[in-house]
């Protein structure tokens, strides 16, 4: 590993340290997994202890996309435009096993699975999922992001 | 004077960092609908915005007015330091000025929503 | 009033629009003749009878057994608390019945769902289209003849690797 | 496709989407605005957004397979769904409910619509921009479901009131945590009164926005909260009373002009009505008949030793196990008809418990109703929650259909907003406490 590489390994490292604490999620919630998000997001279950607490109702300052309940075929274009205005670097949480795969809903109606329309980072199941496995997601999602490589601007195209 | 030029250079470098650092680190996979407006998720249903209504250019002009005078309060107290009553008179009288003006749009309804 | 006197008064008020009067599990149940809905419908609500509420408007497909719609309306007196199922019955050929709209003002939704999800027509409804499903959704889901889990995707969907 | 509201707009007026993605819309409403300055000239409700195509899957499915549909419905107090679909059941079925098993579905179906209350007005506060309200009815509302989950097993979605009875037995220390959650409610709703009821900004936030007189409320079909905030006492626990609620004395709060902070008013108060409810639910229900003893042998040696002949003891199977506790059964379960699942201890311990095990799951087998219709409605947290069922002598309904509350609240919301600030459809709609899963079903 020559100089170079040494010195963005260390920069990548610093890198995914800091985004990995301060995740703006934008919380895209439709039924009942909602109600498990606000027992997640509250004193109770505290999200705000990962540095994941602070809710960005707006995709221009929203760094993490948690899809929170059925996506209906309905909903499917509102959110596919929400996941596109979204700035990089972003992520995807499917949160509820509505979201994961259709969970209950398998009929003409409901999306089966939101990684048909966007590509998903972590699943997190239940139906609705605890709080605790809500934080274990998030803290899935920060490794994940902790050991991501960065695509840096000179040399390879992104 | 040396400590005035040497916090406008920290400002300005840290200011230059903050901009360009999300150039250079920020992947870039340019998307068309980052271009549209954030209508919740919705199609937008018209297509510019139209002409936006006086009341609020004047609660904005409003704004532009008593936030500068904020401003001016660090220097001008900085400024003043020394002078006890002196100073503290004159940075009273540039914020009466303000204040009537701030009065008279007040009496004059621009707060007042039709 | 007793309930029977209750179901007489409705006879002689409704006349010819009644058609049966039945009774399913402790509730009453009127069979109304479906030309004469509306006026039925208004004949309840008026005073002495003082049906004020629509609890709800639903459908059942009978299409298939029977060739026919059968709309369910839900009524409540409040002043006398007590519930009315008022039923009639429309040919599967092509499905429409007066619009209650007039009547009670969530009528219009509610003859809206109707409509998305059997394809019931209502003459008379202020803006008739589609509540629950989406503009380009062909046929109406709740029809027995729509198969479940046949979907119409909006956009279109990655199939899952 | 042109939608209506633009069609008529006029050209110099400005047209915004209050779109399904938003935080105060419940992710699945959207509002189309026709403004002029801040003024809202014309709206457009578009619903539909959380169409899961309940009714349809409810044709394809088993009586007994449906109990976890009706929980999402209002799945801010899914008991209630549960109370109403069992019930309406019963009804159809004609089998009657023991005592203890209907004591415990008034705690829990109270439990239930406290939290609901709790849900609406936190998020109601919480878009006007009390988020300390928020917080705290959050962490009341913790509570409330820590007592549903040590009884039902899950917080929200509990599948718990079952078609003739109860799932299981109360938990054995269930007093304690209810007295810990009603003392908890209490206290948070003494915050709460003292932070919202006499708020000068909370006042002019919704006192006389979104006035609802009561002839439009009772012609729009209003039921629950929303119409007793405009003064008419109709309330299906007092109209048409079913369970014991006859014998608990509660009142029905109602409002004066139907205004926002009535709504949230009368949401206040029947909190308060519920909680007094649940203490004295906490004083009817008797203590649990203590399991007789008998020798419990482990299941594996049960096994073994059935081998040769019939097991001696009663076998000891883990409490979590559906109807474990056989004598316990007759206060949950009814008893006559094939409704709910034959105890545990009989289906591994002899033939027969174990045929009627599997023939209640196997296809054409379980539950299966007379022919005919019916219809039957509990009070719900939003108002009347109605199931109406055709059957047709088969296992699976031939339609289900539900009369949802929130559905004829909501169709009133265009109405309330036109003429006023845009500002005011946060308030209005959050009164409104519209809840998707049940609103687009």
């Amino acid at each position: 590993m020559s100089g170079f590489d040494f010195l963005t390994t260390r920069l990548e490292t610093a890198l995914g340290w800091g985004r990995k604490f301060s995740l703006f999620h934008y919380p895209f919630i439709t039924a009942c997994c909602g109600m498990e998000y606000m027992s997640a997001a509250c004193a109770h279950f505290d999200i705000d202890r990962f540095g994941a607490g602070l809710t960005r109702f707006s995709p221009r300052q929203a760094d993490l996309l948690l899809v929170v309940g059925t996506v209906t075929h309905k909903l499917a274009p509102v959110l596919k435009t929400v996941y596109d205005q979204m700035l990089e670097p972003k992520w995807v949480i499917a949160f509820g096993a509505c979201a994961v795969s259709g969970g209950i809903y398998q009929n003409y109606a409901v999306v089966q699975g939101i990684d048909r329309i966007i590509p998903v980072d972590v699943y997190i199941p239940g139906c609705p999922p605890r709080p605790e496995t809500v934080l274990d997601g998030l803290m899935k999602l920060q490794d994940r992001i902790q050991h991501q490589k960065q695509d840096w601007r000179w040399g390879k195209k992104p | 004077m040396l400590e005035v030029t040497l916090s406008f250079f920290v400002f300005g470098l840290l200011a230059a960092v903050m901009i360009l650092i999300n150039y250079l680190l920020g992947p870039r996979r340019p998307n068309p609908a980052r271009e549209k407006p954030f209508e919740c998720g919705s199609p937008p249903l018209q297509a510019g915005i139209g002409p936006v209504h006086v009341p609020f250019f004047l609660v904005a002009l409003l704004f532009l007015l008593l936030d500068v005078e904020v401003v001016f309060f660090y220097p001008l107290a900085l400024a003043f330091r020394g002078r006890g009553f002196g100073g503290f008179a004159a940075l009273g009288g540039f914020v009466l000025v303000l204040a009537m003006g701030f009065v008279y749009a007040w009496k004059k309804g621009i707060f007042r929503w039709s | 009033m007793g309930k029977e006197a209750l179901i007489e008064d409705i006879r002689t008020k409704l006349g010819r629009a009644v058609e049966a009067v039945s009774d399913s599990f402790g509730d009453t149940v009127l069979t109304v003749r479906s030309d004469s809905l509306r006026s039925a419908l208004a004949g309840l609500r008026e005073r002495p009878f003082d049906y004020a509420v629509l609890l709800d408007i639903t459908c059942v497909d009978f299409a298939a057994g029977e060739g026919r719609f059968e709309l369910v309306y839900h009524l409540y007196s409040l002043s006398r608390n007590v519930r009315l199922r008022l039923k009639t019955s429309v040919p599967a050929s092509d499905p429409a019945a007066a619009s209650a709209s007039g009547l009670w003002k969530n009528a219009g939704w509610l003859e809206r769902e109707v409509f998305d999800m059997f394809g019931v027509r209502f003459p008379g409804h202020p803006d008739l289209k589609r509540i629950l499903t989406y503009e380009g959704f062909e046929g109406h889901p709740l029809r027995k003849s729509y198969p479940w889990r046949l979907a119409q995707p909006r956009i279109p969907l990655k199939d899952k690797l | 496709m042109q939608t209506r509201i633009q069609r008529e707009a006029r050209p110099e007026s400005m047209l915004i989407n209050m779109g399904p993605s938003h935080p105060a819309m419940h992710g699945t409403i959207r509002i189309m605005l026709e403004l002029d300055a801040e003024r809202i000239l014309n709206a457009e409700v578009e619903v539909g957004y959380l169409h899961r195509g309940f009714e349809k899957t409810c044709e394809n499915k088993t009586y007994f397979n449906l109990l976890p549909y009706t929980d999402r419905l209002n799945y801010v107090s899914p008991l209630i769904n549960n109370l109403g679909y069992a019930m309406t059941m019963e009804k159809m079925l004609g089998v009657a409910v023991p005592e203890r098993a209907q004591l415990i579905r008034v705690l829990m179906s109270e439990l239930s619509r406290v939290s609901d209350h709790l849900t609406c007005l936190a998020a109601m506060a919480m878009e006007c921009g009390a988020f300390t309200v928020f917080l705290y009815m959050m962490k009341a509302r913790e509570f409330l479901w820590d007592t549903i989950e040590f009884t039902a097993g899950a917080r929200m979605t509990t599948s718990y009131i079952r078609i003739g009875g109860v799932r299981a037995d109360l938990h054995p220390d269930w007093r304690a945590s209810l007295a810990a959650a009603v003392g908890e409610t209490r206290k948070v709703l003494k915050d709460v009164a003292g932070l919202l009821d006499k708020n000068s900004i909370f006042q002019g936030r919704t006192r006389g926005v979104g006035v609802m007189s009561q002839e439009d409320a009772l012609s729009y079909g209003w039921t629950g909260p929303c119409l007793r905030s405009t003064g008419v006492p109709y309330d299906v626990r007092k109209a048409s009373p079913y369970l014991v609620y006859d014998r608990l004395k509660f009142e029905v709060p109602t409002g004066e002009c139907g205004d926002n902070y009535d709504r949230y008013n009368v949401r206040m108060r029947e909190m308060e009505q519920s909680l007094r409810l649940l203490e004295q639910i906490a004083v009817l229900i008797p203590e649990a008949p203590p399991l007789t003893g008998g020798l419990e042998i482990e299941p594996a040696e049960a096994i073994r030793v059935s081998r040769r002949q019939k097991a001696p003891g009663r076998v000891r199977l883990s409490p979590n196990l559906e109807g474990s506790e056989k004598d316990r059964l007759a206060g949950l379960m009814t008893s006559d008809g094939p409704v709910g699942v034959p105890p545990k201890e009989d289906t591994y311990a002899t033939m027969e418990g174990l045929i009627s095990h599997f023939l209640f799951f196997m296809n054409g087998k379980g539950i299966r109703p007379p022919k005919g219709d019916v219809y039957f409605s509990v009070e719900g947290g939003n108002g009347e929650v109605g199931f109406y069922i055709v059957s047709d002598g088969t296992d699976r309904p031939y339609r289900l259909h539900l009369r949802a509350p929130c559905f004829h609240v909501v169709a009133a919301l265009e109405q309330l907003i036109i003429g006023r600030l845009i500002a005011d459809v946060i308030p209005t709609f959050g009164s409104m406490n519209m809840i998707g899963g049940e609103l687009d079903r």
